[in-house]
């Protein structure tokens, strides 16, 4: 169960790659910009979201009729790896990317292919997932926001929470309860539903982060009306078609790369310092880069080549102990370089210290905690 | 121990439960302190406490102090409370009257003494745009003085550290300045001996507040259909807050006992040193047990895992007293069994 | 829950710390005994036990009717500390002084105190310990060993298992069953028995330890006669028995300095290369230790005037993260010094190493494992 | 990945299975080892896998061996099967003959030519005693040569490793060889790179067989009336079996890709490097997840433990690499990410 490709890539994939790089950096230096460390959820910034569907960066494995570019999942990973190395801010089309269009491939209409698709993927139309709400926590089952029938579609009541970027997103996908609650099969009765977040009934209050800065959301509906073409794949179904969401987005480079830009500073101010001792220490950081690269992109490939079922296991693992290692690269730098972390400070480093650090408790929280995914691989390899 | 301990610290603790609320400490974030509360401390005589009384002071052991520190850190409260007892610690060291005002203090390099004038930025100085006066290391051709520094009509740019608490940058250009002859080596350490102690306190108080939270949360929050205190990850997580809690309180107390024994150098170093590991254990299990509520502002657990973060890297660091306990080490012979029991070789210094 | 009492050793405590100190670096330097890691589990020696006994140094809080000497825990405490400090060889004794004397004074008969304590006292009487059985692992109360009352004692049949020296052992406390096992009170009707080693009946097997040393035993019981005057406290009473006798090995130096040789020998290795960053990064093994010996001496401190209730807690984190750090000595020693850990290395370093990584499996397991005892801390805590 | 593959590793692993039990691996303690495996072995032609045609080679890739050595690793065979293999590899470099018998090797500096004469201490050579050959590096005045020593009179002292698996002193008094030319610097560290992967591919076996023997005691072994992967700190156990393994197994691929395509230094450097952790984690979770029964030497799982703890510091190991990477890092310019990605600045060397 842990014998995944391997990947060389190709040439064509390499020069891929340096043309990301060179147009992000480009923008750095155009002031285009900011990096940031953990900016794949902190930087929402429409206008460079369309830049970015400009070049034709968004929705890249798509079909081209929804406005897609047909490249490969390892061309997406490429790409990803790249907005992450630099800090680019990627957040507002994120989970629309990552997740949204994937599951409208799967599971939507071809009317919602072909209205939300092209959209998306020209960087101007935002998701937001609307999964947790209080007090359900790591228990997604426990849902209580309820959708009930009515002519021509669904009347929705109740409340979505930790909602990412709900206030700069156009729509939800949100998992909603179509049926009563069962307690033998908990999972029953959940279907999930477009909500338009700008219609009337919704409400969206910020949740500050312990920084102040505002990412999260807590989103209300009261009767709320969600018209029937707005059902995403089929009523009831809704357990199942998000756990395939939920696949997306645990093994990719965003679980390893949230604070590279401090190991990258790391290795540098080692570099002007000259400190040989502190660069070996940090080879153990790379190290584990290295080896959780591998890993992730072994799982890529085994999408790519559609082999899906084995993957659950690596891609949990891949969130599990990645996250865990984003979170250790600040209390590892600050051993090995002097540092006061403040978010304004002059020095870079400091600047990273200071936003790593800050973030960091939420690496291993967001998108299934630490504890739940551990479960999750335990169980999957004891019923081997 | 003084015997009047046990009040003060009652007092005191009285005073903080009821007043420093989560507002309270949020209105550093807004460019605010809380007045009111220095000056109840100042009016129940708590900043003067362990100043000898020829200073001033109101009688109480530095151990004393150190545990009404220890309670300012439990609380957060938002004043220069530790601040200011250690800047007249200073002046008392260096053979300087105390002040009755709002005092902050820097012990970092960068002053310079020239003709009895002062010049020089320091950074990240506590407090300083609210202080009345700046207690710091001078350097001259001498070695190292104390100077008391009126912050009256000096160049203060404010900024703060990853716990919104006041750390400024204060620039000096030939300002006037009370000196102190110059001090020892041994004066120089017992200085930051002591500063060290007073962090000790702080990081103490937040970590039993955070073990508090984090223990109380997994009553309170249910998952599964039930508490969350019955599932064995969380056990784990109660538990090893639990072990860094005694650890911190127990490192602490030995701290308070060896300055009454005044044999303190080691006990501090080694506290200090130990603090790395509580920090980060206390700072990442409680976020992982509370999970996304403890990533929120509204919640009060940041509160004390930010002042956690800013301060380890504050002041006289676990880097110094690695460096210094290596040191040592290196110029003493002797097997390593001795040392720890304190016996045969002595380490007092 | 968490104020311990602080303490400064007296001028006589310190001059006896001195006088132990200066008799087992006499004895080294003699040839008594080659001191090593682990050797309060591994260092079973009856002469050293017995010349232990003539110094007045076993049962040394005990009352003097009984062979004791009516010192201080914390004097007991400081010899213990020196014991394993230098890795002297106390096995044999060891359990016999830590629990079965504790636990006959507290519960044993008048007859029981005067037949055994005098000889243990002078190291000639040593015991194990039989709680363990196959498949009861961390479950103490699944013992299954049976006792069936009989005219003038009883008949005892059933097996120990991860007993400690038990070849070398003269009696076993034996926890058994006296009355049939109850579902849902499964720590009613156990009880304590002293069982002849040497009794018809009784037979030792050994388990070899995976060095393929011998510690651990198998212990058989075929219809072995117990005279009703080897029952210790009141039958039925045995579990709470030996939960109070479990109290008393906890928090003890054993839980932190089993491979102190080693640490000892890391700082000399060190300060002999002058490597004053291995040194730097070497202090941060010695303040764990500073502080856990802070909470175990202030554990011993706070069983010395009698507060036993408050102990609980502090007394099993001491053993989990004391034993945790014991384990975590090689690992990082290695790292500091270049090694090549040998059993027969000429390098004292290389011997404490291959010595500490080879029983380091044991620490975290016996007398309890590190999951058990956090569980045990997280349930007190939240009680509170 | 030669065709061959597939077909080979299913024959070896097979044949490992069926013989290499329990009591077969406990034969090094007893002095002995399992010459008939080892006949066995060389027999089905797997000693010559990857040697090139002119050397007797019966065909197949490097990374054919390294799954080969791996499987050795994963059963403990006790056959000096990766020493003779990389003797072999190592005579190839130096542009020497292949040996047709046992052989060993050592890369440690410490023998000294002379006259065409080799003299000098060798400890912890793995499996002198029973070998008829020792490759080794020697130092001239020339530089570094590659000889082959008939180790038929030579005076060897046995010892063994924490894993009780032969590792001897051999002591050399002016003794004949042949010898190579001097070695380049690329041949010298390729050659411990190539070392490395047999270390790296030998680890992978020994922590799969710890991550199987684990899983499975967790479905058999009860405790409180349930089987323990049942309980959530024996899942966490589990999952980090998990982790590491899939790590190991990654990385281990990831470094016969790399040998395939000739690119590969950094790769095996990073993989040593990671394996460190993976040995602690493994050994150490393994055990505490077996409890009492896994430190019994009836039990295997002591008999993959050992291993990894002696394998680890042998050889050319992760400070070596290490201290390689920290050179490079410092000798070169440019930031982490390219180098990260093997793009813009190549890391071929």
């Amino acid at each position: 169960m842990f014998q995944l490709p391997t990947v060389q890539f190709t040439e064509e994939q390499e020069a891929f790659r340096l043309e990301v790089r060179n147009f992000l950096q480009e923008h750095v230096e155009k002031g285009t910009f900011t990096p940031k460390c953990d900016s794949w959820l902190s930087g929402a910034d429409p206008a460079f979201s369309k830049l970015i569907g400009e070049q034709g960066w968004i929705g890249m494995t798509w079909p081209k009729k929804y406005g897609g570019h047909e490249r490969s999942t390892i061309d997406r990973y490429i790409l990803t790896e790249e907005f992450l190395a630099i800090g680019a801010p990627v957040a507002a089309h994120w989970f629309a990317d990552r997740q949204t269009g994937p599951l409208l491939l799967r599971y939507g209409t071809e009317e919602q292919k072909q209205f939300f698709l092209p959209k998306i993927a020209k960087g101007e139309c935002y998701f937001a997932i609307g999964l947790s709400e209080p007090n359900s926590g790591s228990d997604l089952a426990s849902v209580k926001t309820r959708a009930e029938k009515v002519e021509g579609g669904w009347i929705v009541n109740g409340q979505k929470i930790w909602t990412s970027n709900a206030h700069v997103c156009h729509y939800m996908v949100t998992l909603v309860r179509t049926s009563p609650f069962d307690g033998k099969n908990k999972h029953a009765g959940l279907s999930q539903l477009i909500i338009d977040l700008h219609a009337k009934g919704v409400t969206i209050a910020p949740i500050k982060f312990l920084t102040g800065e505002h990412h999260f959301n807590e989103v209300f509906f009261d009767d709320v009306f969600v018209p029937d073409d707005m059902v995403v794949g089929e009523i009831g179904n809704g357990w199942e078609q998000g756990l395939a969401e939920l696949a997306f987005e645990r093994s990719g480079p965003e679980r390893i790369l949230s604070t590279f830009p401090l190991l990258d500073e790391l290795i540098q101010e080692l570099k002007r310092q000259r400190n040989k001792e502190g660069l070996k220490q940090a080879t153990k950081l790379l190290s584990q880069l290295w080896g959780l690269r591998n890993l992730s992109i072994g799982v890529a490939q085994l999408l790519e080549s559609g082999n899906a079922k084995d993957v659950a296991i690596p891609a949990s693992l891949v969130k599990a102990i990645g996250t865990k290692f984003e979170q250790s690269i600040p209390e590892i730098a600050r051993l090995l370089v002097t540092t006061y972390p403040k978010l304004d400070a002059e020095r870079k480093f400091d600047r990273y210290m200071a936003q790593s650090i800050l973030h960091s408790p939420g690496f291993t929280i967001r998108g299934g905690t630490t504890e739940i995914l551990f479960g999750m691989v335990a169980k999957g390899v004891v019923a081997r | 121990m003084s015997e009047m301990k046990d009040m003060i610290l009652e007092v005191a603790e009285r005073m903080l439960a009821d007043r420093v609320t989560k507002d309270v400490v949020d209105v550093l974030e807004k460019g605010d302190w809380a007045k009111d509360i220095w000056t109840l401390f100042k009016e129940n005589g708590m900043v003067d406490v362990a100043l000898s009384e020829e200073h001033g002071g109101a009688g109480g052991d530095l151990d004393d102090l150190l545990n009404l520190v220890r309670l300012t850190g439990k609380y957060a409260a938002p004043i220069p409370f530790a601040e200011t007892t250690f800047a007249n610690l200073l002046l008392e060291t260096a053979n300087l009257a105390a002040v009755d005002k709002i005092a902050t203090y820097s012990l970092q390099e960068g002053l310079i003494l020239q003709d009895d004038r002062i010049s020089g930025t320091l950074q990240n100085v506590p407090w300083a745009r609210y202080a009345n006066y700046l207690v710091a290391f001078v350097k001259s051709n001498l070695g190292v003085q104390v100077a008391l520094i009126d912050l009256g009509d000096v160049t203060i740019k404010p900024s703060c550290n990853l716990a919104s608490e006041p750390r400024d940058t204060v620039i000096l250009n030939n300002a006037s300045a009370t000196l102190s002859s110059v001090l020892s080596e041994e004066q120089i350490l017992h200085v930051q001996s002591i500063e060290t102690a007073f962090k000790i306190a702080l990081m103490t108080g937040a970590i039993e507040k955070i073990n508090d939270l984090s223990v109380q949360y997994s009553k309170e929050r249910e998952q599964f259909g039930r508490p969350i205190h019955r599932f064995q990850l969380v056990q784990l997580q109660i538990a090893q807050l639990a072990g860094e809690t005694a650890i911190a309180i127990a490192a602490f107390n030995n701290v308070c006992a060896a300055i009454l024994a005044n044999n303190y150098l080691h006990e501090i170093a080694y506290a200090r040193i130990r603090f790395e590991d509580a920090i980060t254990t206390v700072a990442t299990v409680s976020h992982q047990l509370h999970a996304a509520i403890g990533t929120t502002h509204e919640y009060a657990l940041h509160q004390y895992t930010r002042r956690l973060w800013s301060w380890r890297d504050e002041g006289t660091n676990c880097d110094f007293w690695s460096e210094h306990i290596a040191d040592y080490l290196l110029n003493h012979d002797g097997k390593l069994w001795p040392y720890i029991t304190k016996t045969a070789e002595t380490v007092k210094s």
